[in-house]
């Protein structure tokens, strides 16, 4: 065994023994606490995995967006009582039955893998050039299969609209119930003070990097997502009110940017989403930008929640 | 076995714990959260697809991992959806449980 | 040249690895919230920066260099101030809250 | 020297998971919140050591975002820990 899969065996190991105290734990709190590490860990299974633009999602989301929107969810089920409901014996035995004969079915799909292994990725490469793009990721997200992208953020800001269709009707156009934490003078304060300056470089950085290594819109948006939510629980801005006009622009001004591009093809480059030739990667730039606005935006939304009061 | 096949198997037995933890435990919270444990030994699982077509001089094929990007912010859309409804059935019944029964009714022991 | 640099690296980096190894004991062996609290960042920021001085020379420019230096910086601002944070809670809740 | 730095990853990841395990079987919450701290430091040597291992610059990108975010889960475990229920305190005593 070489020492980089005694490294790997080790980080499985992990993996899964955190995977299995987040289902096991007691406390919601410290299994969420539980998922949040598990994020983490998962980021550096995909760098193994040689995917660094999937590590570099999986540690923003699935670590921190996804950490502080349950943490939050919590914090209010406290409140709540009626948990002690156990699941009977019997149950758990067949659905661990279940369990282990739906494992084995995976494990034995990944241990026996087809002859010829299905790829794409040599078309990926041959075509890369043209788009002027360096990252085959990129390459993917924005030209091959645009279209997934573009229906991607449609999901985004249809979740957002599910989201907020859940307030009561009084409060409609409200302010999100984001709870605050903001004690004048603490140190969260300073610390929102420091770090959404560095967040805003990192996720320039990100956004422009994407289209030559790993990195790009969604990874930049959700820095973006994570800095504003940071900003408004110190109490630095205010949550602003959904009805707000420059909120819903900035939700909307990739998705169009992006349509706008793509209906343009249907004229200068004669297909759906097409860019014309030599234009291909000013063009991918932009509405990579005008993307990691929008998907900032509609992150921190859903993290904050739906409107509370008006 | 490689490095693949390792994360791989990884990957199958986070969709078992996954699966478990949905449907043995009662609360939402809980099963969100083991949901989203199910959903990523998916992409992992998904992700050794693509290591294992490393081809051109790249580490994978890209198209599965764009593919698993995707689904990285659709499962984080739809699990905010979800809290969104936990949330919104406590406001409205005071309790965080799905079941049918009266609230804290099992033993008598409801605090 | 190249040898120099690597030992160089073997040097700090294993300093760095001692380091964290002192933090977990530290996080093991210490009897309260906030010593253990202590040991982690400090003993693990320092750990940290052992490894980024060790990996330095094998950089492969000034830029990367530079980035390596102000990730630890990173680590380094936020860590004291969330570790200021966390201590701040155990002063409101007592030790077992 | 990719071999030594593996080994070194392979040792903080040890160190890591020997912090996880003690941290999280404590009652405590406050325990539990140093997870944060223990993975933005070692997560993040492991991660350097990595790039240097595989000779792959732009996992050092995904250090850079495991240190910002590491510090943002902190903020989140801090404000839902039990004991902040109450929106925004009367008094800004903090004590």
């Amino acid at each position: 065994m070489t020492i980089s899969s005694a490294f790997d065996v080790g980080l499985v190991v992990l993996i899964l023994a955190v995977g299995a105290a987040t289902i096991a734990m007691r406390e919601a709190f410290a299994a969420v606490i539980g998922y949040v590490v598990y994020g983490l860990l998962l980021a550096m299974a995909w760098v193994r995995l040689a995917a660094v633009d999937v590590a570099l999602t999986e540690a923003a989301i699935g670590g921190g967006m996804t950490g502080m929107l349950m943490l939050g969810a919590v914090a209010r089920l406290r409140l709540a009582e009626g948990n002690d409901i156990r699941t009977s014996l019997p149950v758990r035995l067949a659905a661990g039955v279940l369990c282990v004969l739906v494992t084995a079915g995976v494990a034995v799909a990944i241990l026996s893998p087809p002859k010829t292994i299905p790829t794409l990725a040599p078309m990926v490469m041959e075509n890369l050039a043209q788009s002027g793009l360096g990252n085959p990721v990129a390459g993917v997200l924005f030209v091959y299969r645009a279209l997934d992208t573009l229906l991607e953020k449609v999901v985004l800001i249809l979740a957002l609209l599910g989201v907020w269709s859940l307030a009561p009707d009084s409060v409609w156009g409200g302010i999100p119930g984001l709870r605050v934490y903001a004690r004048p003078g603490s140190t969260l304060t300073f610390l929102a003070q420091l770090l959404p300056p560095v967040g805003i470089v990192v996720a320039v950085y990100m956004c422009w990097v994407g289209a030559k290594e790993p990195g790009g819109a969604f990874q930049g948006g959700t820095v973006l997502a994570a800095m504003w939510l940071l900003v408004m629980i110190a109490g630095l801005t205010s949550v602003p009110s959904i009805g707000e006009r420059w909120l819903r622009r900035l939700l909307v001004v990739g998705p169009v940017i992006f349509l706008g591009i793509g209906l343009a093809g249907m004229v200068l480059a004669n297909a759906f989403l097409a860019y014309p030739p030599g234009y291909a990667k000013p063009l991918i730039v932009a509405v990579e930008v005008a993307l990691t606005l929008s998907i900032g935006a509609a992150l921190g939304l859903l993290a904050a929640g739906p409107p509370e009061r008006v | 076995m490689n490095a693949a096949t390792l994360f791989g198997l990884c990957g199958a037995v986070l969709v078992g714990l996954g699966l478990y933890g949905l449907v043995t435990n009662p609360e939402p919270l809980r099963k969100i959260l083991a949901f989203n444990l199910l959903g990523s030994g998916v992409f992992l699982v998904f992700g050794v697809v693509a290591r294992r077509a490393a081809a051109s001089g790249l580490g994978g094929d890209p198209v599965p991992q764009a593919m698993v990007i995707t689904a990285i912010v659709v499962a984080f859309a739809a699990t905010a959806m979800a809290i969104a409804l936990v949330l919104r059935l406590l406001q409205e019944t005071g309790r965080s449980t799905l079941s049918a029964d009266d609230p804290g009714g099992t033993d008598g022991g409801n605090s | 040249m190249k040898l120099a640099f690597d030992i160089l690296t073997v040097f700090f980096v294993s300093c760095g690895a001692f380091f964290f190894l002192a933090g977990t004991v530290g996080l093991l062996r210490f009897p309260d919230s906030l010593t253990r609290l202590h040991a982690l960042t400090k003993v693990d920021n320092l750990g940290l920066g052992l490894v980024v001085l060790g990996l330095l020379p094998q950089a492969s420019g000034l830029f990367a260099a530079l980035k390596l230096v102000s990730i630890w910086l990173l680590v380094q601002l936020s860590g004291a101030i969330v570790t200021q944070l966390i201590a701040g809670t155990v002063r409101q809740n007592g030790p077992d809250g | 020297m990719a071999s030594f730095l593996f080994a070194a990853a392979g040792f903080v990841l040890a160190m890591v998971a020997l912090g996880l395990l003690v941290i999280l079987r404590r009652p405590a919450e406050v325990d539990h919140m140093m997870v944060a701290q223990l993975l933005g430091t070692g997560g993040v040597a492991i991660l350097l050591l990595l790039a240097a291992a595989t000779e792959a610059p732009p996992v050092v990108d995904v250090a850079l975002l495991l240190a910002l975010l590491a510090a943002f889960a902190a903020v989140a475990f801090v404000r839902s820990a039990s004991g902040s229920e109450q929106e925004i305190p009367e008094t800004a005593s903090g004590g």
